[in-house]
């Protein structure tokens, strides 16, 4: 390689030419080519050999998983809708194209394993349990939302669900996960019950990232102490190619074979198509077990896509059509109805309209019962600050305890 | 060949404000930024999303087409890793821009920003020093929550060694911008999300807007009526207060709205100025109460005008809470212009 | 069983801080992390070298061995790692203490003290909170240069949801860091490596200091006899009050010497209190001056007392500069006792 | 792995019961068996068939080192005793054991590459041409001192001599050495001409980097910027196995193989034997020329050793004593030394002797001449904290131009 070939990756892929006619850069994971999708050899789509574990699950299961994921689409399609007429404020950034992944990885968990990812949250919130409703009214910003509507879309927190945020600053969740797991250990390990009293378990905590939060030094140091003192964290990369307008290539190195991230930190990697919820599964469940045993870290780039911008005002002109319809082709909501209506023949074309007709009904609801709740009293601006108040906090005026978090 | 501060001629007047050359607050910086980088090819621009995506807002749109990638480069999310590698290229030689996508963002670079950037030239003895410019948005930018709404200008004006920009319209974001770039030390730059589409003119002639120079909103020096009271602020919320001025003006009181421009160096100077007429200030800032640039205003003023003060100095900051999402909330947070109306009746009327 | 906070009688007069259970500020620190991790197997002690090499300064000696390697743990230099890993050991349940061995070493971790650890209470809408406290050394070590002599309590005292404590006293050191870890909020706990090593009386009996209340090192608040001037301070520099202090009653200059004990909360009313009868204040302060704390107090002073004062209020800061390495600038640059005698004689002489 | 070996490193290698008594962690990079060296198969010393680079080299060049790391060490041995008398103020932090790297990594280099480095700075300052009399009075806070004593020993910067500092913060550094890179090829590349004026060259940066510094995300920034743009830097991790008290292994996953670094963030790294420096130019050298070419950075794992504590005040309980000794045994001014007089023969008993007593010399002058020289005026304070000074830029009093540094 020559000098000339300084950031080499934007002139090589980018021509400055015509900005507006971006090529697909070279070196992809995915290279297009009709619409199959090879993946340089990587997490190629599951071609299993053999019986896979998803395949001993009962029929209830994976109908659940499906229905999940239709109401984590049809929900997202609402927040689109309020979204543009200006009932969510603020940034929006929605899970559709990447269902899969949330409900995948989360019911490989038991319901107690804590869990923790970025901005890009309501996916995750939503296959944890939280109500639509309170997801919804979170993004209202009305006081029966998740966090009384002082998060807003980047913060759906649900504490009985173990569902440790929505954080907004890239990377910065990380060592939070880091952290869950080293308290579920430490209660184990020293404690020798839980927090609450009850008996401790074995946990596994995920801690999910956007691709480019691998940028980001809080994940470097968070995985070598996860590596470092064996604790069962899982980082699980939503590797959907691109942060912002940025495709994996031009901002992270390796991107064709991210393992050698953990590989650095002297713990497994795994790769897997998050597209193909069953696939999630059969990889993710296993890893899920050894790290829970073992106690031990690991890290999982999981291939996945969002059929959106990045947020709700993104003009998309860093990729092409052909890409988007190249993973819709394998949309992960078709794929598992596939499944269930052809392979396992366990529903039928007019069950799948029942679930998505109730998936619709919930998510309308969800955003009547958000438009008609009450936005918090102005009092609230002063709750919530510290739990321990006493005079003189402030300059300003004395801190107050607010209304009950619904959720608690 | 490119421009150096000492050779800017800064007692000649700026030119006129008024015009119809009107462009954007974006365009504005935008233009800074390439007046600076065709002079002198020293100058770079790097931050996330600044080059094929035209700018997370804009502001470098087009800027990649005229200098190329090797001048508009687009970097990873890795505040801290780019704020470093522009003090290594500033120590060498060259004169990078650093854009923050928000300033809530330079927190995960905050070593770099707090212990390189402002003391670099004092560590070396004077061997080097650190000609960066940091620019980006700072403050709530709608109903963003409380990771993504900093206002950071207190914190770092704590730390000598920076300079402290932060512009409240287009003209100025252009002329101080200028300055920014051909300053031999390190500027933070603070814009405002909320102002970047706001428009003014903007003159076709170059000129610079010396730091430390406030400029005087609503009132006036002539010294032939005094204001009721002084009303100090510096970025976005200038344009709070000179509302809040214009409702006043109907109740019969009249404010002289100061517009810092930059908070380091602060021009004291220029408040006193007024204060020695009105003996009663306001000073209004987008930050926490707590050690804010509002806190140190007043001291100053106490510090250098104290018995020219008729009443106790009054601040309007944001609420001290942190920045919360819901529209209501947030809305109430801001120094708005009902608050700054109240804390200007206040002091009216008791003195 | 684990003390609450809310289960402290803070009504009972807290034990005399005289007799001869005499021990170095250290020890104190150690006593009161001892004392809570024996009640609380929640709270474990995380930094680097606190554990192996018994503390860089050796606060942690002997800890590893009654606790053992996993409630006294080794980090690797990873702040901002550990940190965050404190975050979500917390939101968990756990309370963690975590040594930085400096508060210089924090600006790398800045990201996470200032965006996760205050506001996740507010942000989760009052699910979780961060009951952590992070404690180490805070300001000018000895001639340690620029980038390891940090007074941070400026720039984290401006943000909401944080308490901040900074005992000046072996004894104040043992009582305010009881009350951190019990505490439900999230704490900064500024030591001071210079005063590691000062020794003074601590009680056997248990005790915990409560935030917010000001402690009067000299003066009295009896009112036989009303001081000159209100000398507000807070960690080390209390010290060079009291010097001064007692180097000016010789002169005929007496002052209240008013120590914080902690700036957020802030005792305000204690401040009143001895301005309402000297009409006098200075603040002395180890930070910069822009912005910082004594900037804060002169201004609550204001808001809150204008009336009662007779003289404006002074500020002594270090010097606005870098942290300077040679041994006379160093001496210079600190609100050292004759720069606290000056200000205090410019004051009274005036007044 | 069970769940019970949490925080593992900690309990299987140093026992709880005696910390006085600390073990040799096991899975060291180096195993002591008597007194022989083995490195796990990592970086064995060098045992090269055929002939070296440094074959090549002309005697006085060699000479020149061997002077170079004398004068180091006899610098160092001054340092502790004015330590001692304190007459140097602050940290310092010693070179002694780790001569062979400044003195090989820097002679693989053009005087025009930049370096910067940590705090532990002294050696590179003297091998980059810093004279003795400005490093000591540095150090003794002089304004004769490289940084008119504001900076002490942690903060040795040489603009002449293209060392960019001493660096207080662990890690800090590095950020800058990619920065440093990226100008240089900026030069070549953009501008056509340095910034000086003068033709533009292919030029590599040196970063330098402890073993403590792996461990901090602002490291894995500037290697993912590095490999991501080309950047002809190579990041020089000074192993001397230790960090303060810990051992490598208790910070830094993957100890036993630190390439793996590099692989994730797809560039070369190499485990270079740092105590015999021919064999540090054999392996650098051509790794410097290959960056240069090629425009891309590297990463070395050098492996040396302090003989000293980590600073002054350091008790050095965490490791033991036959440790130090094996690494004695391998010094790396008694291995060129040998080499010269026994493999070369070009110098004799007597030249090293006259060598030993000028490094002497000047190391005593420089002690001479930093007591005597003049402590910075009071003024000075307020100087070089702006280089553009306006008024109002403090609420305390205005700025001023100090001194000239005598450097410049
Ligand atoms: C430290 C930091 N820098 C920048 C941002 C602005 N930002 C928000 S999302 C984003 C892109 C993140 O992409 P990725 O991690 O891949 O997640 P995705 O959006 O694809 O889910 C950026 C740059 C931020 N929130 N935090
Ligand atoms: C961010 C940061 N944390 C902690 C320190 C304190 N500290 C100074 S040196 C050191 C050990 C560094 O070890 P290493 O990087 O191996 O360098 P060596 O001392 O062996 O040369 C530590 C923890 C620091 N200077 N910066
Ligand atoms: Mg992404
Ligand atoms: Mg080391």
């Amino acid at each position: 390689m020559t000098s000339s070939t300084m950031t080499q990756h934007q002139s090589s892929t980018q021509p400055t030419a015509a900005p507006g006619a971006i090529q697909h850069p070279e070196g992809s994971i995915y290279n297009i080519t009709s619409s199959k999708v090879h993946m340089n050899g990587q997490g190629k789509p599951a071609q299993r050999q053999g019986p896979r574990p998803s395949d001993a699950l009962p029929n209830a299961t994976l109908i659940k998983w499906l229905r999940d994921m239709i109401l984590i689409r049809e929900f997202e399609n609402r927040c689109a809708q309020a979204y543009q007429q200006a009932k969510i404020g603020g940034f929006c950034h929605l899970y559709i194209g990447q269902e899969a992944l949330a409900v995948g990885t989360i019911n490989s968990l038991n319901h107690d394993d804590p869990i923790v990812t970025a901005y890009r949250d309501h996916g995750h919130a939503l296959a944890r349990g939280m109500s639509p409703r309170a997801c919804m009214a979170e993004m209202f910003g009305k006081l029966a939302g998740c966090a009384k509507g002082k998060g807003g879309s980047m913060h759906m927190f649900d504490k009985p669900n173990w569902n440790f945020g929505g954080h907004g600053i890239v990377g910065a969740q990380t060592p939070l996960g880091a952290g869950l797991a080293f308290a579920a250990k430490y209660e184990f390990d020293v404690m020798k019950r839980s927090v609450d009293g009850s008996p401790a378990k074995k946990k596994v905590a995920l801690a999910y990232l956007g691709d480019g939060a691998l940028n980001q030094g809080a994940l470097h140091e968070a995985m070598n102490l996860a590596g470092l003192w064996g604790l069962p964290v899982i980082f699980v990369v939503e590797n959907n190619r691109y942060s912002m307008g940025t495709a994996i290539e031009r901002g992270t190195t390796m991107a064709h074979d991210l393992k050698q991230k953990a590989v650095a930190y002297g713990f497994e990697g795994v790769h897997i198509d998050g597209m193909d919820i069953r696939n999630i599964y059969d990889e993710f469940k296993p890893l899920v077990d050894r790290c829970r045993e073992n106690s031990r870290p690991a890290f999982v780039d999981l291939l996945t896509y969002r059929y959106q911008g990045h947020s709700m005002s993104d003009p998309q002109k860093y990729r092409v059509k052909d890409e988007v319809e190249m993973f819709k082709q394998r949309d992960s909501i078709t794929l598992l109805e596939q499944h269930l209506l052809t392979e396992r023949k366990c529903i039928s074309e007019a069950d799948v309209d029942a679930i998505v007709a109730e998936c619709k009904s919930l998510s309308a609801d969800s955003v009547e019962f958000a438009e008609n709740a009450a936005a918090p009293e102005l009092e609230e601006l002063y709750s919530d600050v510290y739990k321990n108040i006493q005079p003189n906090l402030s300059p300003t005026r004395d801190y107050v305890h607010g209304t009950k978090n619904a959720l608690l | 060949m490119p421009t150096t501060l000492a050779e800017i001629d800064f007692s000649k007047p700026l030119p006129s404000e008024q015009g119809d050359r009107v462009i954007q607050f974006r365009e504005a910086l935008r233009e800074a930024m390439t007046e600076e980088m065709r002079k002198d090819d020293r100058v770079f621009l790097m931050g996330e999303e600044v080059a094929y995506y035209n700018g997370a807002y804009k502001v470098s749109q087009g800027m990649l087409d005229e200098f190329g990638p090797q001048r508009i480069i687009d970097a990873p999310i890795s505040e801290n890793g780019f704020a470093g590698l522009a003090v290594g290229a500033a120590m060498y030689g060259l004169r990078p821009i650093i854009e923050f996508m928000s300033w809530s963002f330079s927190l995960v670079a905050a070593d770099q920003l707090l212990n390189n950037v402002p003391k670099m030239l004092y560590m070396s003895g004077g061997q080097w020093g650190c000609p960066v410019v940091f620019r980006g948005n700072n403050g709530a930018g709608g109903q963003l929550g409380s990771t993504h709404s900093w206002t950071v200008e207190a914190m770092y004006a704590n730390v000598p060694g920076l300079k402290i920009a932060i512009p409240s319209n287009p003209y100025d974001a252009k002329g101080l911008l200028k300055t920014a770039i051909v300053d031999d030390d390190p500027v933070f730059f603070l814009e405002s999300e909320r102002m970047l589409s706001d428009k003014a003119h903007v003159p076709q002639e170059e000129y610079f807007i010396p730091f430390g120079k406030a400029a005087l909103r609503r009132g006036t020096w002539s010294g032939e009526r005094n204001s009721d009271v002084t009303l100090v602020s510096f970025g976005r919320p200038v344009n709070f207060c000179v509302e809040a001025a214009d409702e006043l003006e109907k109740d019969g009181i009249v404010c002289d709205v100061l517009d810092m421009r930059t908070v380091r160096p602060l021009d004291i100077d220029s408040i006193i100025q007024s204060i020695k007429r009105t003996n009663k200030i306001v000073v209004v800032d987008q930050c926490w109460p707590f050690a804010s640039v509002a806190s140190e205003v007043i001291t100053q003023v106490c510090e250098k005008a104290f018995d020219y003060l008729d009443h106790q100095p009054v601040r309007v900051n944001t609420d001290d809470v942190p920045t919360p999402y819901a529209k209501n909330l947030e809305a109430e947070y801001l120094p708005h212009k009902g608050k700054i109306m109240r804390a200007v009746k206040s002091v009216v009327s008791k003195g």
